[in-house]
């Protein structure tokens, strides 16, 4: 395993909305080997408070150099971050976890909900690249279609075709991802890749299991250290105690957690 | 570093275990240390402690474990660990080797079941030393009572003393009238050092679900917050006892370590800041050969202990 | 605010106490209320709480008393105030008429000290209530032993209660092994409420001068940094005893109260935070007006315990 | 006594150098109503890290609508104040204690140390406009020149005539402000005001002592709130016991101070 522990130079700092900001950093130690759904562990701040690092997926890589994490403003942490400016250094460790196992022999369907949808485009481009078989099918969603635009512009770029779904019915269908999912023909070798809120993850895995079909899941848990040390970022499993999602995950197989607990 | 610099001497003696720095590891917070070789020598720390081991295996705590508090943090981890057997056949082989003293933190129910590690350790290579958790808060039969009463801590101490070949640390618990007391207690027990503290127990509450933010409900503190009470418990304790004290809490920095070695320390663990800055405990190290450097002290060990009282 | 957010119901009572809002500033961290008068209007407030008074003026200790540490403050003030005589024909003209009920902070070296020093007030018209220091850690004589030994916590509320036509309350130390044992013993004395914490025992040393950094050496540690200590002792005295909880430590804000309050408070002091934010106090109050119009609660003291444990 | 809580605009933030920063505050509130000596308490983050609030002197005031603070950076606080820009708002109580006594009967003599140089410029302003006699005697020392010029300039403008002295003899004479003082004709009926260093107040207090004139001081302490609610603040006093420097001070009689006890 390679990790580093990097002050990074923020290249560009875009609000794709109000409260959903994307910051592109210049680092070429984690863009070279960053994975889809693995993530950074970055400071938000030069003081002691707020005290620990937040973790952010990686949601893009380019050049070998440059990578991008893309958040949503939702505490002290991410407020913070969201006034740093073009030009600074973040603190940034990483990257860090086991991201999405892919499979090119199979066919794809990217499911994201709200900032979930982060890791995804990472994930996409990175589908669209190494396997040459269908475009992977992409299903997203959000609460509004102000939120949910500026997440989706990135896929349609990749010349993918996007089924969106809104809480509000601003854009795409008037309702959960759950339903369009439901509506849409899953291949027998297809691999549903999942993240956005639990309850979302949760239908889709049982969706998923009902019709044999494999599912990854990238899980949100509390995070102190984001490396093995604290072991703070449980989650339950199927076979009983708990795997850290910091190291063995945040992408799991849904049939290994147990999924009643929570 | 210059030549010159990394030529100071920082070396200090814990008890019959001579460490090339003060700067060691906090149980629970540097895993089995492998999880930092990416971003720091490990041998260029004092020693590593490792995780708190039962006779057991223990799961630990459901979810949520951790939440961040004001210059600090709660866990309620709940002393998950592998056990002493799997730690002696799979974890103790990863550490053999790193170059670096490993010093094994045990935690038990009862006396007996203290005594029952100490003596499955007593047979095993490369240990530097025991580190005894009298202290923990957070698992409900973690010996929250061995660490309150001088007389549990006395027992314990003695039980594990008995049983081990290398030198002994008993953790203290900060969550007492009179820490000197319990340190008076240990060290009467036989222990070799006393190292504290170990984390204020403490709680958070979410407004909005209004329940409490760890399963456990209660966790346990540590961080900079602490750090004003990890000191003067520190000062109090190493005047109480003739044994080594090992200062614990709230330690980020150089700075940091000489505070608690004015205090009367010893040594010192970095805990909490680990997470924070995986490389902390070697820039520490870097920190305080400058120091010694810059200031030409002949030793470290010079500050042990030098607070001027005017 | 809106006339329906004015009109929502924050009141709580301590004992035979009513206040208009759980809102209560700390004491040694509000002067004599009028300090605060350009900053906000003190009537807004549930009550407010004066500087420490003792039987004879005090000086208080030398400088440096203050300094700042991760989230928090440590005081070593040393309890200068002017003595119960001048209080009384002195301050408590300025309090008489600033339409909040006042609370007395009192200690004392014996309890014959605190007891006359509680038929001294019981002269005194305009008093809502006074409150019991057994707990200041700042000065040697200045009550550590009250608040750690059952029996002397006892002897001391008794002696202030027998001789106080007002309500009692008594504020412990959170420097204890086990405080639900204190609180339950001056609940034994008569206490009609308990406030807690004060501060932690905690020391800074200054490591270019090698020197601690109060003259004092030691001082109590005070802000947000203590809050999950605070809001633990809280939550475990709460089950302990049946008179009301007055909750103290690390308060800045609306959300804060909340969390005390679902702990098990009825009431609650903002101390550090005044310095702070001169305003914090009313905009307290407002926050909490504020919560209860949106939350659509009967009245702010459903709060109080309605902890969720799942 | 009038004090404001204010969100302060501001308006200016100028390096005077490496670690001397000047900022322009838009605050008509306080600005109208400052004197010399007086001091606000900042804000210097949005954090509870730093906690409290630090202290600094009122340097001048202008237009009855701004006021500037004049600071080093030898800490957090200061480091993170240097660090805002321009357009941002900062928290601002003030104006607090009191401050220098004028007599305009008298003849003036403003000495300075350092930093402590800031609220003297204020005062030498005051004293020009208030005051028809001769204009004030200026003594103002630092370590280098490069730390004193910057601090003299303002002085100059003023059309005063500064005498200054530098510990490394680059501006000014070679040694302590001390020594210029003892060289310079002080008039029987002169006040000197001080503020710099603990040393220097100390030996221009014995100074003005021996010579019988009268010598008023500008004490720093560590201060919590700054408006009278910790009495952390405090300085000893020679009849006995402590004067607190935020409200009895921060300019006090240097007789009235124990000057010993320290
Ligand atoms: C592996 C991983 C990858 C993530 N990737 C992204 C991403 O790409 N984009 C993004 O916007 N967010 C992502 N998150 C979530 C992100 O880490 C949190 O939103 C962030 O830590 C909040 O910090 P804060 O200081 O702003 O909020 P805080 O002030 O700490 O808390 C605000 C609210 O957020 C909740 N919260 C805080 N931390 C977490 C957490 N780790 N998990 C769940 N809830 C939390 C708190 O309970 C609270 O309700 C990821 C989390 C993990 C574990
Ligand atoms: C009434 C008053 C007026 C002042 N006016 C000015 C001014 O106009 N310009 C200016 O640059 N400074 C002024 N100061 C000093 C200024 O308040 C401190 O430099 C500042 O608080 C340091 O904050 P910091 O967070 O950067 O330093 P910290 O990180 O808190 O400390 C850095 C160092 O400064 C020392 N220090 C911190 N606070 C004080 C203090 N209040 N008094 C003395 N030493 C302290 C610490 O002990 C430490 O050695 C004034 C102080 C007072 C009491
Ligand atoms: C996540 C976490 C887990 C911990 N686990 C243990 C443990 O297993 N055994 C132990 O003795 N102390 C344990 N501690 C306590 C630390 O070793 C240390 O005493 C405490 O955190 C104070 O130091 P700090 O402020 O530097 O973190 C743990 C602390 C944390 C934060
Ligand atoms: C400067 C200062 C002075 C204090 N003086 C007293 C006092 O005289 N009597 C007392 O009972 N508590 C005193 N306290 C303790 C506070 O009332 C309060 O219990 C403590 O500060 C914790 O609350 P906080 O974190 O909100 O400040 C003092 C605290 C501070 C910071
Ligand atoms: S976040 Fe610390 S072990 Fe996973
Ligand atoms: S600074 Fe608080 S009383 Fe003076």
């Amino acid at each position: 395993m390679s990790q580093f522990q990097k002050k990074s130079y923020i290249s560009r700092l875009e609000y794709l909305s109000p409260d959903i900001v994307r910051i592109t950093l210049d680092s070429p130690e984690i863009a070279r080997i960053a994975q889809p759904g693995q993530f950074v562990m970055v400071k938000t701040g030069n003081g002691k408070d707020p005290l620990l690092r937040r973790p952010f997926s990686i949601s893009q890589v380019s050049n070998d150099r440059y990578f991008q994490i893309l958040f949503k403003v939702v505490g002290r942490g991410t407020s913070l971050l969201a006034h740093c400016r073009e030009g600074e250094n973040l603190s940034v460790l990483g990257p860090l976890g086991s991201g999405f196992q892919v499979d090119c022999t199979g066919s794809h369907c990217l499911v994201g909900g709200g900032i979930g949808i982060a890791p995804l485009l990472f994930l996409a481009k990175q589908l669209s690249r190494i396997c040459t078989g269908n475009p992977p099918l992409v299903v997203l969603g959000a609460r509004t279609g102000e939120e949910l635009e500026p997440l989706i512009n990135d896929f349609k770029e990749l010349g993918l075709s996007v089924h969106a779904a809104t809480d509000d019915g601003s854009l795409g269908h008037h309702g959960f991802v759950i339903d369009v999912l439901k509506g849409l023909q899953l291949a027998a070798d297809a691999t549903t890749y999942v993240c956005g809120p639990h309850p979302m993850m949760l239908a889709v895995h049982l969706l998923c299991k009902a019709k044999n079909i494999a599912c990854q899941v990238s899980m949100e848990t509390h995070m102190a250290c984001g490396m093995g040390a604290c072991l703070g970022c449980i989650v339950p499993v199927e076979k009983g105690g708990y795997a850290h999602a910091c190291f063995e995950g945040p992408v799991f197989d849904a049939e290994e957690l147990l999924w009643e607990v929570k | 570093m210059g030549s010159e610099i990394k030529n100071v001497d920082l070396a200090v003696s814990i008890g019959p275990l001579r460490l090339k720095n003060p700067v060691m590891t906090a149980s629970g917070t540097f895993g089995y240390a492998k999880e930092f070789e990416p971003y720091l020598n490990l041998h260029k720390l004092g020693a590593v402690v490792v995780k708190g081991i039962s006779l057991e295996p223990r799961p630990g705590n459901p979810p949520p474990r951790i939440i961040e508090t004001p210059c600090g943090m709660l866990n309620a981890i709940g002393l998950e660990n592998v056990g002493v057997e799997r730690f002696i056949t799979e974890k103790m082989k990863l550490l053999t080797g790193i170059s670096v003293p490993v010093v094994v933190n045990i935690l038990g129910d009862t006396v007996a079941e203290y005594q029952e590690i100490a003596e499955r350790l007593a047979d095993v290579d490369d240990i530097a030393a025991i580190e005894v958790n009298i202290s923990c808060p957070n698992v409900k039969k973690g010996g929250v009572a061995f660490g309150t009463l001088p007389e549990l801590a006395t027992a314990v101490t003695n039980a594990v003393k008995k049983h081990s070949r290398v030198p002994v640390i008993v953790k203290l618990s900060p969550n007492v009238t009179d820490i000197s007391l319990i340190a008076r207690a240990v060290e009467d027990g036989g222990a070799d050092a006393v190292s504290l503290i170990n984390t204020l127990i403490g709680m958070a509450i979410d407004h909005k679900s209004r329940k409490p933010v760890l399963a456990n409900v209660i966790g346990g503190l540590s961080g900079p917050a602490i750090k004003p009470v990890a000191l003067r418990m520190v000062y109090q304790v190493a005047q109480s006892v003739s044994v080594p004290v090992i200062g614990i809490g709230g330690i980020e920095s150089a700075e940091d370590v000489l505070e608690f070695m004015l205090a009367g320390a010893t040594a010192v663990q970095i805990g909490t800041a680990n997470f924070v800055n995986p490389r902390a405990a070697e820039e520490t190290v870097e920190g305080l050969a400058e120091y010694v450097y810059e200031n030409k002290l002949g030793s470290l060990r010079e500050m042990i202990g030098a607070l001027v009282l005017s």
